[in-house]
């Protein structure tokens, strides 16, 4: 029968397919959910089989190159959070897509997705990584031609920069699957330590692996090349951004692991540390740690609804990046639970986002405001998201960070630790910048009739939020699978509890003491005397009058004071560096062109006199 | 049995000199009779490819019963079977084009023409000797210049005239290559060519290989040489063009690669290998970049074509049977798409009259079927996974970097970067913007639109299969590359030498 | 299980009696040291407490709506929690989870919930106060991160009860050089986690009327009153923990007296931070909002970022 | 005569031809130039079947096999003539088509499609 990896890395793809013909309103919508429920089925299944035997194998014969691929429990994390997250923006879309051929091309990246996780070999891993692109970017292109067009060139750039690796890496070991490769270069490594001249120099190294730094970095937005993720992020289906900041930026995430895995050791002996870090994965962290601050300072800056989540989801994966780049089990560890946490609230904002764009139809802060009341079942959503992201105790956002912070700032890496404590106080900045522009204060008079979420979007929500909360009483549950993959028990502790020696953790234990304290709190409450219920608008505004169309608010431009402080370092922006890079080659095709091809058939005939001449010279 | 397929060649001859009298009979006639002559043309292809690829033994015609070298030789192998049946098919699929296509009235002439340029191409494929190439080479090369004049518009004949300047001295160049061959070897078979070559002295087989390289360097448009092709291609009529783009450039190329695997004993071979790949990489990067800010399609269409045909140009001159058997396949692809695309911009030009990005705004609403077709193409084109020239693309690229052309591969990429930009905002333009004029939908012609979709299948089908063609293609390359084996095919007279 | 469920109970409400009545008894000096400073005789040391029972007893209270509510008890639930992490000094309950990251992120989300109420009443002071108090919060988290990086790579580990363990042994903390350093940025930090003087812009009553607590009256601000009276007394705590050496006295023989003892010897160190807070508060202007960003971004980072290399290597 | 000279006439005259298509503003006086260097090509390729001493190789009765010089490139040179005329022919219609548009032959005018 077919292998189940094929079944769950193309039924996406297939569905998708049918949907895009069919066109019905009602069926199409079907068959979609069910091309995104099948692959999480089976990988549910599959976690059974993993438990008995180590991995799942398939491999296919196709023109020439043997594909491989392979379900391990690296790759079993990954895939279950596209599964998950995917499933929930599948669910999301039912209610948020207009048109069939987005169905098309959103469940073609979740194929493309599926097969980066499964793939065992580099050709493979490339050619889904060319799917994901162009599925994501056609979702993009409907809405806005600069913005996917500036996405598909720097991740088509990042996709040729990884083919020349992968080329590379061909040329010399001759063989592009997973394994040969490990393998060639541990011993190329241990020939290197004995002394003998290795098979790779220097430089190839140092070639092979900025490549690769580049073709992942821009998948997963990282500092210098991080520009396409708010237009690309914003200009698309909102609740397909939920799978393509969850889950498409894991593959970046996947691509940065897949260097430790395929190179870690050549490039440890060949760059040797800086303190317990590897070098090259210090300059994987840096480059994080820079994105966090830029990211959540930026984010905390945007006047549109979808770019302030797009930076942050910039910020969240440079977390991710930090714990990989320090490259210790416990980091590498962290930064994969990070990455689980990530996609549940990222894929969780996004969808309240697409509920907020549905009903309102507004993007800006400036015309939104007050809705808490009218749209109380998102807000609680809301609610659990903020308190995910922020770090705050009970939910996984704080677990995950937890983990990290101590695993970095274990491994004596000052400078990173600060970045990163940075990182989580402009979190909790801009979530409240958000919080305070859509939900509280004075409303619009336009937002008075806004419904509540509709039902496939609710429980999209309502599973994301759900995880959110499990995940975060009980890290114990991440914390097993992800000690999995090293083999070893690296984070002890029971189902409720971290325990990595040197800090404790304990979900439960904080969820009840924090509910004892609300309690306590209520009790003190409930002895005052009874409330009244006042409008928004009486409130106490140093005497002036309050009514609609006069109400002081500050939606637009809430962090002025911080514009102003960082207003030396918002200057320096790489998308303007870009665009003038594009402009000048385009000028330069322009001149060449005119230049070159001048329409004078004498001009042509000296063209050909000169290959004749270099053609003589040549020769004798 | 087999002495049948020398019919390959000489129905496409003797219809064309019946058509002054199918003319004649009726002047309505004659469009329908090139159609019916391709369509035989193609029947006998299809017969001549299942034959060679079942016994997988190369077809010999000797011409007039001579045994070579004495006589002509066709040699019809699984390279030549495989693009004749491709020349075949395009050239009935562009006849039927070419019902509706051609208004220009002397429509005979059209017929005579096309008919001459599909045997000129056919020939220059199955030729086994070097003279009989130059000829077949002029016969295509004529009929070209002619169709390109064939819209007597003054663009056709300024376009005709750059074609004809350039072509004549790139021949006359080819021709004193022949002469130098024929002077130091004494003879014109490309199988004893083959052998003897190793006696040439260093220089007079270096200058013979420079002459040879250099003329059907014009024909196979590699980078200095090919400023005639944006014109001529924008300038000929829509079919022709892309009979251009699908098969003449081909046969150049082919020629290309036959002369310089035939001549790979010759001592200074590495020095003409590595110009070529300059020369192609330059083809690639220059026509990438002048096609970036074209405003009419066609024009854009022709450059993109261009730099593909200098990719192919870099696959053969690699010099490793990787190298050969991934531009065999990216030929192959690029025949398809490239035959497609044209097409479908002859007939945007035929309904809306201009073929200028302003024409092609909103094309999704006007005519979805043909915006549909250019947007795979396109798509194809740019080397995305699931579309047939992704996997010839990654064959070369992997070949290349094999024999450790990363340089030149980077730069390449870089062009297919440029490349993606111009396709996408065509797409764009099509699909999501509005046209300027308020323009109802056309109903567009039933049969246009089935050729379309067989050659949009058709590209799916190898994108998402390519292991069949995958086959072929060895097979083909393998005849290309090992010389040896294509002496030994060759019955050459024992004994005969200067 | 149960007896020791009770007994938990039972040591968390003592701890949270005797929190409150020292965090009051904290305001309260903060007010007569102030007045004394201005050379006023100012109110007796009892008067918050007076005051917050006065509120709490309000008969009529307004709310806007249920997040105005849940926000003043979900900042008072936190702050309870984050009281309970804190070892103080051997009776402590969540002491082996007393984890460095965790309690200050404790510290930090009881603002969270006050903003959410106060945004939530639409009162632009409100909005004025916490975006201000955000961007503090932004300033104020570089050289706190880098003080508890320093403690963490010096002590290597985050338990702050091993660390106070392990100053019993090797002596308080301060007398290192990059812990010092740690110590004085952390204590700028604790100038605006108190919300004194340069820095309580936020809440500054004449230009934006008390911020976020403008909205505030009745109950709720009792609950608030509550709120920042544990608030003072778990921050105190937590700095005379980690850097001033805490403190476990095992001289008496009853175990009653030794906990008095270690009690008493903590109370004298919170004290000691606690004036020296209401000493600089006292002294120095307001600053404006960019300017303690800019300050905070300025010398307490380098200080805190100096201990901290120094602690790694 | 050695066999230089003739070598020398024909590339010469191939020279002379491109000197002229590359020179030349004048459409008409290219074409003549183009027919020049064919002219050029054809007289290198009889100059190579030559064989000194025999005499053209048309078999009469006094003229064997190896009294005559190497037959085959004078039969190249046939088709090339035939070649040459043909493309000539078209060359000079086309010339004719463009003067009737465009009222010139300048090669610097006829520049319509360009860039």
């Amino acid at each position: 029968m077919i292998n189940e990896l094929m079944i769950i890395i193309f039924t996406p793809l297939i569905t998708g397919v049918i949907a895009w013909l069919l066109d019905i309103k009602g069926l199409r919508e079907g068959i979609s959910i069910l091309g995104a429920a099948v692959p999480l089925a089976y990988l549910i299944q599959a976690h059974q089989t993993l438990t008995s035997q180590p991995s799942i194998q398939y491999s296919i014969v196709i023109s020439g190159f043997k594909f491989e691929f392979l379900l391990y429990h690296l790759s079993w994390i990954f895939a279950m959070i596209a599964g998950v997250v995917g499933f929930a923006a599948v669910l999301g879309m039912a209610s948020t897509t207009k048109d069939s051929y987005e169905w098309l091309f959103a469940l073609m990246s979740l194929t493309g997705v599926y097969g980066i996780f499964l793939a065992d070999d580099l050709i493979s891993f490339f050619i889904f990584w060319e799917i994901m692109t162009f599925g994501s970017f056609m979702m993009v292109l409907k809405y806005n031609r600069k913005a996917s067009l500036k996405y598909f060139l720097l991740s088509v750039l990042g996709a040729y920069s990884m083919l020349l690796a992968i080329g590379i890496l061909y040329a010399k070991v001759g063989a592009l699957d997973f394994t040969t490769i490990q393998q060639t270069l541990y011993q190329d490594a241990m020939r290197g330590v004995l002394g003998t001249n290795t098979l790779l120099s220097r430089n190839d190294m140092l070639l092979i692996f900025g490549l690769f730094l580049i073709a992942f970095g821009v998948k997963a937005g990282m500092f210098p090349l991080h520009v396409w993720a708010p237009d690309a992020y914003s200009e698309t289906n909102q609740s397909y951004t939920a799978m393509f900041s969850g889950v498409l930026s894991k593959a970046g995430v996947y691509g940065m692991l897949v260097i430790y895995i395929l190179l870690g050791t050549r490039l440890m002996y060949q760059f040797g540390r800086i303190g317990a870090a590897p070098k090259f994965g210090y300059v994987i962290a840096f480059l994080g740690g820079i994105t966090i601050i830029v990211g959540g300072l930026l984010a905390a800056l945007q006047e549109d609804i979808r770019k302030l989540f797009a930076y942050s989801s910039i910020s969240q994966v440079g977390y991710i990046l930090v714990g990989i780049g320090v490259g210790s089990a416990l980091s590498i560890e962290a930064a994969i639970y990070h990455a689980i946490s990530h996609a549940l609230f990222k894929g969780l904002f996004f969808l309240i986002v697409a509920t907020i764009v549905l009903r309102t139809g507004k993007t800006e802060f400036k015309d939104m405001g007050g809705l808490a009341e009218k749209m109380p079942i998102t807000f609680a959503m809301t609610f659990v998201a903020i308190l995910s992201l922020a770090g705050i105790p009970p939910l996984v956002g704080f677990a995950s960070k937890w983990l990290l912070f101590e695993a970095v700032i274990h491994e004596n890496m000052p400078i990173l630790g600060g970045m990163i404590f940075f990182g989580s106080a402009i979190g909790f900045v801009y979530l409240i910048r958000f919080t305070y522009a859509v939900w509280f204060g004075q409303r619009p008079t336009d937002l008075d009739d806004t419904k509540d979420t509709p039902i496939p979007l609710a429980i999209a929500m309502g599973i994301l939020a759900l995880l959110n909360v499990v995940f975060g009483i009980a890290p114990g549950l991440v914390a097993t699978e992800l000690n999995k993959i090293f083999g070893k028990e690296i984070i002890k502790g029971t189902i409720w509890e971290l325990n990595i020696g040197f800090g404790r953790y304990n979900g439960l234990l904080i969820t009840i003491w924090l509910v004892t304290g609300i309690v306590i709190a209520g009790i003190i409450y409930f002895l005052g005397a009874k409330v009244r219920r006042v409008p928004v608008t009486d409130t106490y505004q140093g005497g002036n009058p309050v009514t609609m169309e006069y109400n002081l608010t500050i939606r637009r431009n809430f962090f002025l004071p911080l514009k102003e402080t960082l207003a030396f370092w918002l200057r320096i922006s790489f998308d303007r560096l870009y665009q003038d890079i594009g402009r000048w080659v385009e000028d330069l095709a322009e001149t060449l062109r005119n230049y070159i091809y001048n329409g004078n058939v004498q001009a042509y005939a000296w063209y050909l006199a000169i290959i004749l001449l270099i053609l003589a010279l040549w020769g004798v | 049995m087999s002495q049948y397929a020398s019919l390959l060649i000489a129905l496409p001859l003797i219809s064309a000199f019946f058509v002054p009298i199918i003319k004649a009979i009726g002047k309505k006639v004659v469009m329908p009779f090139l159609v019916l002559i391709t369509a035989i043309q193609m029947g006998m292809a299809t017969w001549v490819f299942n034959e060679v690829y079942t016994t997988g033994k190369p077809i010999i015609i000797m011409a007039g019963g001579f045994r070579p070298p004495v006589g002509i030789n066709l040699y019809i192998g699984h390279f030549a079977a495989l693009f004749v049946l491709i020349i075949a098919v395009a050239s009935f699929f562009m006849a039927i084009f070419s019902m509706k296509a051609i208004t220009v009235e002397p429509k005979d002439k059209y017929a005579m023409l096309s008919l001459l340029l599909m045997l000129g191409a056919t020939g220059m494929i199955s030729t086994g000797d070097i003279f009989n190439l130059f000829v077949f080479m002029e016969i295509t090369a004529i009929s070209a210049y002619a169709l390109t004049a064939y819209n007597k518009s003054g663009e056709a004949s300024e376009a005709a005239m750059k074609y004809i300047v350039l072509g004549g001295i790139g021949s006359s160049f080819f021709l004193v290559g022949i002469a130098l061959i024929y002077g130091s070897l004494g003879t014109l078979n490309m199988a004893q060519i083959a052998q003897l070559a190793g006696q040439m002295n260093p220089t007079v087989a270096q200058a013979a290989l420079a002459m040879l390289v250099f003329g059907l360097g014009v024909e196979a448009e590699l980078f200095p040489l090919n400023a005639w092709a944006p014109d001529a291609y924008q300038a000929a009529p829509h079919p022709v063009t892309a009979m251009f783009s699908a098969f003449v450039v081909k046969a150049g190329l082919y020629a290309l690669a036959r002369i310089l695997y035939l001549t790979h004993a010759v001592g200074s071979w590495g020095h003409i290998l590595r110009l070529l790949i300059i020369l192609g990489t330059l083809t690639v990067v220059i026509g990438e970049f002048s096609a970036l800010r074209q405003t009419n399609v066609k024009r854009m269409f022709a450059y993109s074509s261009i730099s593909q045909v200098g990719f192919i140009a870099v696959g053969f001159a690699l010099g490793t049977q990787a190298g050969v058997s991934a531009s065999i396949f990216h030929m192959v692809n690029h025949a398809i798409v490239k035959a497609l695309m044209f097409m479908a911009v002859g007939y945007v030009a035929l309904e809306l009259g201009g073929v200028t990005l302003e024409d092609f705004k909103g094309l999704g609403k006007v005519m979805p079927l043909t915006a549909f077709a250019i947007t795979v193409g396109a798509i194809s084109i740019i080397g995305i996974p699931l579309f047939n020239v992704f996997w010839s693309k990654i064959q070369l690229i992997l070949a290349a970097m094999k024999a450790g052309k990363s340089g030149v591969i980077a730069l390449i990429l870089g062009a297919s970067l440029v490349e993606a930009v111009y396709y996408i905002r065509l797409i764009h333009l099509m699909w999501f913007e509005e046209g300027s004029r308020e323009r109802t939908r056309i109903k567009e012609n039933f049969v246009f639109g089935t050729i379309m979709l067989l050659l949009v299948a058709l590209i799916i089908i190898i994108g998402v299969a390519p292991n069949m063609t995958w086959n072929i293609v060895q097979k083909a390359s393998a005849d290309i590359y090992n010389v040896a084996q294509y002496i030994k095919n060759v019955p050459l007279l024992p004994g005969v030498s200067p | 299980m149960i007896t020791s469920m009770i007994g938990i109970a039972l040591k968390a409400f003592l701890i949270l009696l005797y929190a409150t009545f020292v965090g009051f008894m904290f305001m309260g000096i903060i007010r007569i040291v102030t007045a004394r400073i201005h050379r006023r005789v100012g109110p007796p040391i009892y008067q918050p407490i007076l005051d917050t029972i006065k509120l709490l007893s309000k008969k009529s209270n307004i709310t806007h709506g249920l997040i105005y509510d849940f926000g003043v008890l979900y900042a008072l639930g936190a702050t309870i929690l984050a009281l309970m992490f804190i070892p103080l000094g051997s009776i402590s309950i969540l002491r082996a989870y007393g984890d460095l990251i965790l309690i200050t992120f404790l510290l930090e989300i009881p603002m969270l919930g006050i903003m959410f109420a106060a945004m939530s009443s639409g009162n632009p002071w409100a909005g004025l106060g916490s975006q201000r108090a955000l961007l503090t919060l932004l300033a104020v988290q570089v050289p706190l991160g880098f003080a508890i990086v320093a403690l963490a790579e010096f002590y290597d580990t985050f338990s702050t009860y091993q660390i106070v363990m392990a100053q019993q042994t090797a002596g308080w903390s301060i007398t290192y050089l990059p812990l010092l350093l740690a110590a004085v940025a952390y204590d700028i930090v604790l100038q605006a986690m108190f919300g004194k003087e340069p820095f309580d812009i936020m809440i500054a009553p004449g230009e934006i009327s008390l911020g976020p607590m403008v909205e505030f009256g009745g109950k709720h601000m009792g609950i608030l009153q509550i709120q920042h009276a544990i608030a003072l007394f778990a921050e105190t705590l937590f700095f005379s923990n980690i850097f001033l050496g805490g403190a476990v006295v095992t001289a008496f023989a009853s175990s009653i007296l030794n906990t008095l003892a270690s009690l008493g010897i903590l109370l004298i160190k919170q004290l000691a931070v606690l004036l020296i807070a209401i000493f600089i508060g006292a002294i120095f202007p307001r600053f404006t909002i960019d300017q303690a960003a800019r300050f905070y971004w300025k010398w307490p980072t380098i200080i805190a970022a100096a201990g901290a290399i120094l602690a790694a290597l | 005569m050695n066999i230089g000279v003739y070598y020398f006439g024909a590339i010469s005259l191939m020279l002379i031809g491109l000197y002229a298509i590359l020179v030349k503003k004048n459409l008409l006086k290219i074409l003549v130039g183009l027919s020049i260097m064919e002219t050029g090509v054809n007289l290198l390729l009889i100059s190579i079947g030559y064989i000194a001493g025999r005499s053209a190789p048309i078999l009469s009765e006094g003229i064997g096999p190896n009294q005559a010089v190497d037959p085959i490139p004078q039969a190249l040179v046939l088709t090339a003539i035939v070649i040459g005329v043909a493309t000539t022919a078209l060359a000079l219609t086309v010339a004719i088509n463009l003067y009737e548009t465009y009222k010139t032959l300048n090669i610097e005018e006829l520049r319509r499609l360009r860039g």
